[in-house]
């Protein structure tokens, strides 16, 4: 069995899903991060499958780069902010951070 | 000696201007230097009027013998102008305004020397100069005035230095109760006054008497009705009921007295409520035949009812206030009976020795004062009769000055009062006569009223200053100083026929009658007293103004036409006059003889006794005592009305007029509520039906609308995948 | 079933199991620990693309820069000693929803990629990228990389700005 | 036009607003408020600059000049376009500023800057948010100055609402125990008049097309298919009414006068002054300025019931004065609204009969009245700043306490029942010289005014000074001396007072130098709506 182009967007797509229902499903604002750690990942793994297989060669990676780098910058504004609600609320529970409803 | 002969007109037009305005300069320099002057803002004053005094001569000496026959010497000039129409102000001299002027400057001389006494030692004696001054300066302007307007002007300005006299004790309560009576009594008259201003500057479009009076007897006639000239001179004479204090507007006069002694003597005996009679003497000749009887039947009124008040008084002023309204209306009774000169020459007279009893009266309450000053009596009347007798010995001067003034009252020879009751007395008879009919009652309560004045003016001398002491007080009374005593010589003096007449029983050969002549009417012929026209003798039929004067009118002109006029009489009453001038003179002096001597039976000699005779008539005893219930009947009815009224307008406008604005407010405030229910159910309803119904759908979607992110995430989500449903 | 096959498999189960713990641990320090394991799933997966430098990448920033960070902030926002460093749930009903929803998304995704005809055309093997996309940064992806690097200097600053104590 | 002195002098209020807000809080070197000292002073600069400005403008005024509708021989005149505005549905819009005198309005000029400036000082009394009160008195001013001198309707309207709002609340913040209730009452009755005149002006605008009060004179400018188009049509009755009920109201005449006694008695006493002293001016103002020669039709038609009225305010008013006797407070404020009522139905009167006697003695009794009952409101407020009363039943003898006092009070006194040689007597006779002509019986009845007037001031002069003093006043007003040195009215309040009694008795000696001022005009005023009564 040749492990092809539908074998790692497969994974992608699943490690998506897991991101997603990460983000939905958790409280914790850390664990929401993770989530999105994962989609990112998701993102990225088929960035480079398709750098693989569909001919995007090394723009492929340069975009993952750029993902990774986003992501870098992404976690940590995400932490500042994290600690500054937790400053505030004195915890990081994101059902009660509804702020954005009014 | 002044150089007579280069007084010309402008001269005394310019002299008689400072007569009036001299006055002011004793008014302004005592109200605003008054308190630091003191003592000598009284000498101050009667300096000044002493000058007028001279220069008032000067001006009455000029007219009278430079230029007797001038009708009138004057002036006028602009005022102020609206446009096309200008008001005109003026002053003249005639010859009753230089009369006037003597006798006002001379009385208020006097007035002011006896004040300095009289009113020594009061808080406010430079105010009470000041006044005096306001009131001789205002009381000039009506002397010298020359059209109505500067005459109504004086004639409110007297009326307010009236008030402010009357009232100078403001302290008491009833003494600025009566200058508030006067003032306001008199505004009834001045309306009227006004009034007839106003109806003859629409129709003559000038206040000048000359204008007017030309107006007149060109034919012209107010509303082109010759009752509205009746009305119009109706209207003037209302001024003159009000000042003069003629029935029904009397009852200001008795309670004037509340002010000071030398106060009534000045204002209200001898010169303001003349104002009244030289008023009408002054424009007599615009009256017509009813105005004029309408003059002659107030005149009798006022003459006979406070005659019959005047006896029973009991208060020394009081009885010579109501002595002064019966004169007053003597005066009027005599102008109205066409009696120009006597009437006038009353006046004069009048004014003299009413001054004279005034200030015998302040003579007499002053050294009362003292005396119970020196007694430490506080709260006896020094105004009584009844606290008085046996003043005869102890104030001679005072006593047989108030004697000899008290005789021209009461009409015996050899005074002036004399002279001057008698022509009024002929005159009525001689009115009489010629009216006939029910004006017989005219000269009867005329002379009744003169029998009348007789009798009080005795039982007041008798009960004050015969007998002995009636009170401690009395006895200790004194005759006072020069200042008092020095006026009341001099006016007496003058009471002496032989200033006014050679003859003592005939006035018609005098000065007097010579200078004051009745002026010829300007009302035409059909509403004028036939006998009134000169030179219109033959006809002697009294013509009364009524429908059929047309036809009067042509007869009358025909007749006149036909009539030659050889008499020296002036015109058919002053002829008919002359043939009742005996009848009338014997009369006159049988009943005040029988009133005199009636007055020594009743009260010197006791022979009656005035307590039975009081007993026998208690209820007319009562009714003079009590003045007829003039001031009660005013109470009840026009001041109690007007209060009643004011009362009525101002709950009226309170709950009324303020309750509808109130109510309709409430109104609207109810309906405003009724509206905002109708709008929180109704409008509001809807329009929250409306928005709930929004409202709901978004409370609906609110709640997917969490505010949590993720719940976003999950509709993007399942929108994502819906969208992949629907495409792929 | 050659060795590749089975790097592959390996790394994918690596993958997607600890990434299924990350997302359904209880415990936040466990979930932190398997994202640890996932993203070396991925920097295997990598290796097995050619992708040598991003696998380097992945494993350097991932592991140990946004993981370190990811660690750090559990600490600080949450009382280790406590029973709170286990992150709660939603209720259960959001819980199955989300559930359901990601497995739909799942298999949509899957269909998806089984159903499309994709371009396939296989890049020739190349032994290291590094010079490659050194390259590509500096050449044809300049303006990107330079904004990129302001984008991180910005976040640096912003982050350190954010978070600093008031 | 090369001293724009209309703007300057309506406007000097504002800079005194400026000013008085940029006046910091602080104290001097006593310890006194300092800021609340140069406030005061910065006003009486103020109104004073506007005083001079008056003056100057009666000094160059030229008498010989019409005005009335003649733009031509207006004086001081400033046109500029202030906004003109092309709106849909609406159309062209145009508004000026249009500023003018004529004989109509110098008096009311003159007497505005007078009693302004004349008012500044018993406003010297008032502690609480002075630098409110400074201005919001300016503001009226300044909406005072303008209604006079406004000749282009919109403005006039502008000013009057303008001049409302300050009122309201001058006697809403610095009034009586019922302040409220009397402010509020002020404020709906004059805004129900406002409303009236709005409708009317818009009316007209669309009949005519311009807002200028002297193009909507010229009956020609009128669009004959306009609603105001034609003469003596119903619709012309109906607003020439409007209009009359909107001035009516603030002069005010019966039965729109219940606001006055309650404002009146509310009021702080400067505020009295100004709503008496000029305030109840603008309503006649109005009448002669808008309505009148607008409408000479209507007023042709209404006359006979606007002579009634001016009868029945006479008489009503005289009678309610005379009331306070026997109900009511006995306030003595409210003794003097009453008095109002009656004067001013004596300027309706006036009006009504249309002679140039008449007119002129209602102008000039509109400037007497606000002379003489300024300076009653004065005296009223000399005596309740220092007893805190102003029930005529509690005082008595004060004549001998205050004798100063006392000669200033009978100025007053006589001039409101008009002695002559007071100036009230002029316009007094001028009115019924002029409408005895007219209407002789209503003119006599009015007449009873004379007396009943002399009743109730007399009455109240009586009450207050004569008599003896009660207890309670037989020391000195403020046993610490500092207030009032003796007992008698101080240098501040003879400040007020004087030049108010020298005005009134030297226009009671020689008015010509007000009257002259009018007459030209008021001929012309005659003449323009003469030709429509029949």
């Amino acid at each position: 069995m040749e492990i092809g182009l539908n074998h790692y967007l497969i994974v992608s797509g699943i490690l998506f899903s897991l991101g997603m229902f990460g983000i939905l499903s958790r409280k914790h604002a850390v664990m929401v991060l993770m989530g999105l750690e994962l989609i990112l990942n998701a993102a990225n793994i088929n960035f480079v499958a398709f750098a693989r297989y569909g001919g995007m060669n090394i723009d492929g990676h340069i975009a993952a780069i750029f993902v990774i780098i986003l992501a870098a910058a992404e976690a940590a504004v995400a932490l500042a902010i994290l600690l500054n609600i937790y400053q505030h609320f004195k915890h990081v529970n994101l059902d009660e951070v509804n702020n954005l409803k009014e | 000696m002044i150089e007579f002969e280069i007084m010309t007109h402008e001269k005394i037009l310019l002299l008689s201007l400072s007569v009036l305005l001299i006055p002011m300069v004793s008014f302004l320099v005592n109200v605003f230097f008054g308190r630091k002057l003191g003592k000598i803002s009284g000498w101050i004053g009667t300096t000044i009027l002493a000058i007028d005094l001279v220069i008032a001569a000067v001006v009455s000496y000029s007219k009278l013998v430079i230029y007797p026959d001038i009708q009138v010497i004057q002036t006028k000039f602009e005022w102020f102008s609206l446009g096309s129409s200008s008001f005109n102000v003026g002053y003249g001299i005639d010859n009753i305004a230089a009369i006037m002027l003597m006798v006002v400057t001379v009385i208020s001389f006097l007035v002011h020397l006896f004040s300095t006494i009289y009113m020594e030692g009061d808080r406010r004696f430079p105010t009470f100069f000041a006044y005096l001054g306001l009131f001789t300066f205002s009381m000039m302007g009506i002397v010298i005035a020359n059209n109505f307007l500067v005459m109504y002007i004086f004639w409110e300005l007297v009326g307010i230095s009236s008030y402010l006299l009357i009232g100078f004790w403001y302290e008491k309560n009833s003494a600025s109760n009566a200058g508030k009576k006067a003032f306001i009594t008199n505004r009834i008259g001045d309306l009227g006054f006004f009034a007839g201003i106003m109806i003859l500057f629409m129709t003559y479009g000038s206040f000048m008497f000359e204008d007017v009076f030309a107006g007149i007897s060109s034919g012209k006639l107010p509303f082109d009705n010759p009752t509205m000239l009746t009305i119009a001179g109706i209207c003037i004479f209302m001024g003159a009921m009000g000042k003069s204090a003629q029935w029904p507007l009397h009852v200001w006069l008795p309670d004037a007295m509340e002010g000071p002694t030398p106060v009534s003597a000045l204002i209200h005996a001898a010169t303001m409520v003349a104002a009244g009679v030289y008023l009408v003497a002054k424009v007599f000749v615009m009256f017509t035949a009813d105005a004029l009887t309408f003059i002659a039947i107030i005149g009798t009124i006022t003459a006979f009812v406070s005659a019959t008040i005047a006896i029973t008084q009991t208060d020394f002023k009081k009885v010579l206030a109501y002595s002064t309204v019966s004169q007053l209306g003597f005066m009027v009774m005599s102008l109205g009976t066409g009696g120009y000169t006597n009437g006038f020459f009353h006046l004069v007279t009048h004014a003299w020795f009413k001054a004279a009893l005034f200030l015998a009266a302040g003579s007499v309450i002053h050294a009362m004062h003292h005396a119970m000053h020196h007694l430490h009596d506080h709260h006896s009347d020094p105004q009584d009769i009844n606290n008085m007798g046996g003043l005869r010995k102890s104030m001679p001067w005072t006593y047989f000055t108030f004697l000899f003034v008290t005789l021209a009252l009461a009409g015996i020879p050899f005074t002036s009062g004399f002279l001057s009751k008698d022509g009024i007395l002929a005159n009525t008879l001689a009115w009489a006569n010629l009216t006939g009919g029910w004006h017989w009652i005219v000269p009867v309560l005329a002379f009744s009223a003169a029998g009348m004045t007789a009798f009080y003016m005795f039982r007041l001398t008798i009960i004050a200053f015969h007998g002995k002491p009636k009170t401690e007080i009395a006895h200790h009374a004194k005759e006072n100083q020069l200042p008092i005593v020095l006026p009341l010589v001099v006016l007496s003096v003058l009471t002496i026929w032989f200033f006014y007449s050679p003859n003592p029983i005939d006035a018609t050969a005098g000065w007097f009658h010579h200078r004051v002549v009745q002026p010829e009417t300007a009302v035409p012929a059909a509403y004028q007293w036939d006998f009134l026209i000169s030179g219109d003798e033959g006809h002697t039929d009294a013509l009364h103004a009524d429908a059929g004067h047309a036809v009067a009118a042509t007869q009358h002109a025909e007749v006149s036409a036909e009539v030659t006029s050889g008499s020296h009489y002036q015109n058919k009453l002053q002829e008919e006059v002359h043939h009742f001038h005996y009848i009338a003179m014997i009369l006159s002096l049988l009943i005040a003889g029988s009133g005199i001597g009636l007055a020594f039976l009743i009260y010197q000699y006791k022979v009656i006794s005035a307590d039975k005779l009081e007993a026998r008539f208690r209820k007319l005893h009562t009714f003079s005592l009590n003045k007829w219930y003039f001031d009660e009947l005013y109470e009840k009815t026009v001041i109690g009305g007007t209060l009643l009224a004011s009362k009525g307008l101002a709950l009226f406008d309170n709950y009324i007029i303020d309750g509808i604005v109130n109510l309709s407010a409430a109104i609207n405030r109810v309906a405003g509520q009724v509206i905002g229910i109708f709008d929180n159910v109704v409008i509001d309803g809807a329009v929250n039906l409306t928005a709930n119904l929004t409202g709901y759908m978004g409370g609906m979607l609110k709640k997917l609308q969490t505010g949590r992110v993720q719940s976003y995430v999950v509709f993007a989500l399942l929108g994502l995948l819906i969208l992949f449903f629907v495409f792929i | 079933m050659d060795l590749t096959t089975l790097a592959f498999f390996f790394f994918a189960a690596l993958t997607l199991g600890f990434g299924a713990v990350v997302v359904l641990s209880r415990n936040i320090m466990h979930a932190a620990f398997s994202l640890l394991f996932t993203f070396f799933g991925v920097a295997g997966l990598y290796v097995l693309l050619h992708a040598d430098f991003l696998a380097i990448t992945q494993i350097m920033i991932y592991i140990g820069g946004i993981l370190v960070l990811i660690i750090f902030g559990v600490m600080l926002t949450t009382r280790i000693t406590g029973v709170d460093v286990k992150s709660g749930r939603t209720g259960k009903l959001q819980l199955g929803l989300t559930a359901a929803l990601s497995v739909a998304l799942a298999a949509v995704l899957v269909k998806i990629f089984l159903s499309t005809l994709w371009h396939i055309a296989p890049a020739a093997d190349v032994d290291a990228t590094a010079e490659l996309i050194g390259n590509a940064l500096l050449t044809k992806y300049l303006i990107a990389f330079e904004a990129a690097s302001i984008l991180l200097l910005v976040a640096i600053v912003g982050a350190a700005f954010i978070a600093r104590k008031k | 036009m090369d001293f724009p002195i209309l703007t300057w002098i309506t406007f000097l209020p504002l800079v005194g607003i400026l000013i008085v807000f940029l006046i910091p809080s602080g104290k001097d070197e006593k310890g006194q408020e300092f800021s609340k000292k140069m406030i005061r002073w910065t006003a009486v600069g103020v109104t004073f600059l506007q005083l001079v400005l008056a003056v100057l403008i009666y000094m160059s005024y030229n008498t010989g000049l019409k005005g009335v509708n003649d733009v031509s021989s207006f004086q001081f005149v400033e046109k500029v376009t202030w906004i003109h505005a092309q709106l849909p549905m609406i159309g062209d819009i145009k508004i000026e500023y249009f500023l003018g005198l004529d004989g109509l309005s110098v008096p009311m000029i003159l007497l505005t800057a007078i009693i302004s400036f004349l008012a500044v000082f018993p406003s010297f009394g008032i502690n609480k948010a002075v630098k409110g009160y400074f201005a919001m008195y300016l503001l009226l001013d300044l909406g005072m100055m303008g209604v006079f001198v406004a000749l282009d309707f919109f403005l006039f309207y502008v000013f009057w609402e303008l001049m409302l709002l300050p009122m309201y609340f001058l006697i809403g913040i610095w009034g009586g125990p019922r302040k409220e209730y009397a402010a509020i009452k002020f404020f709906i009755y004059t805004l129900a008049g406002s409303v009236f005149m709005l409708l009317v002006m818009i009316g007209l605008y669309h009949s005519t097309g311009t807002f200028n009060i002297l193009e909507i004179m010229n009956q020609g400018n009128f669009d004959p298919n306009s609603i105001f188009g034609g003469t003596a049509t119903t619709i012309r009755y109906v607003a020439f009414m409007a209009l009359f009920i909107g001035f009516a109201i603030k002069v005010p005449v019966f039965p729109f006068h219940t606001w006055l006694p309650d404002a009146h008695v509310e009021a702080p006493t400067p505020i009295s002054v100004i709503l008496a002293g000029v305030l109840l001016k603008m309503g006649a103002y109005g009448m002669m300025r808008i309505a009148f020669p607008i409408f000479p039709d209507a007023f042709a038609y209404f006359q006979n019931l606007i002579a009634w009225i001016g009868m029945i305010s006479i008489v009503y008013g005289a009678y309610c004065a005379l009331g306070q006797h026997k109900v009511g407070q006995r306030d003595f404020k409210k003794l003097i609204a009453y008095s109002s009522v009656s004067h001013m139905g004596l300027v309706m009167l006036g009006l009504a009969s249309m002679r140039p006697e008449s007119v002129t003695g209602a102008i000039f009794q509109m400037f007497n009245h606000g002379i003489i009952t300024a300076m009653l409101f004065m005296i009223v407020g000399v005596i309740y700043d220092r007893a805190h009363t102003r029930g005529l039943d509690d005082f008595g003898g004060l004549a001998r306490k205050m004798p100063v006092y006392t000669g200033i009070m009978a100025v007053a006194f006589f001039a409101a029942i008009g002695l002559p040689g007071l100036s009230g007597f002029i316009s007094e006779v001028l009115v019924f010289l002029g409408s005895f002509k007219a209407y002789p019986v209503l003119t006599v009845i009015s007449g009873l005014s004379i007396v009943l007037g002399a009743a109730y001031m007399l009455w109240a002069l009586q009450k207050i000074f004569f008599g003896t003093l009660p207890e309670k006043w037989q020391g000195p007003w403020d046993p610490t001396g500092k207030k009032y040195r003796g007992n008698d009215v101080n240098a501040l309040e003879l400040t007020a007072l004087l030049p108010l009694a020298a005005i009134v008795i030297f226009l009671g000696v020689y008015p010509m130098p007000v009257l002259k001022l009018m007459t030209t005009s008021v001929t012309e005023f005659v003449a323009l709506i003469q030709p429509f009564i029949q």
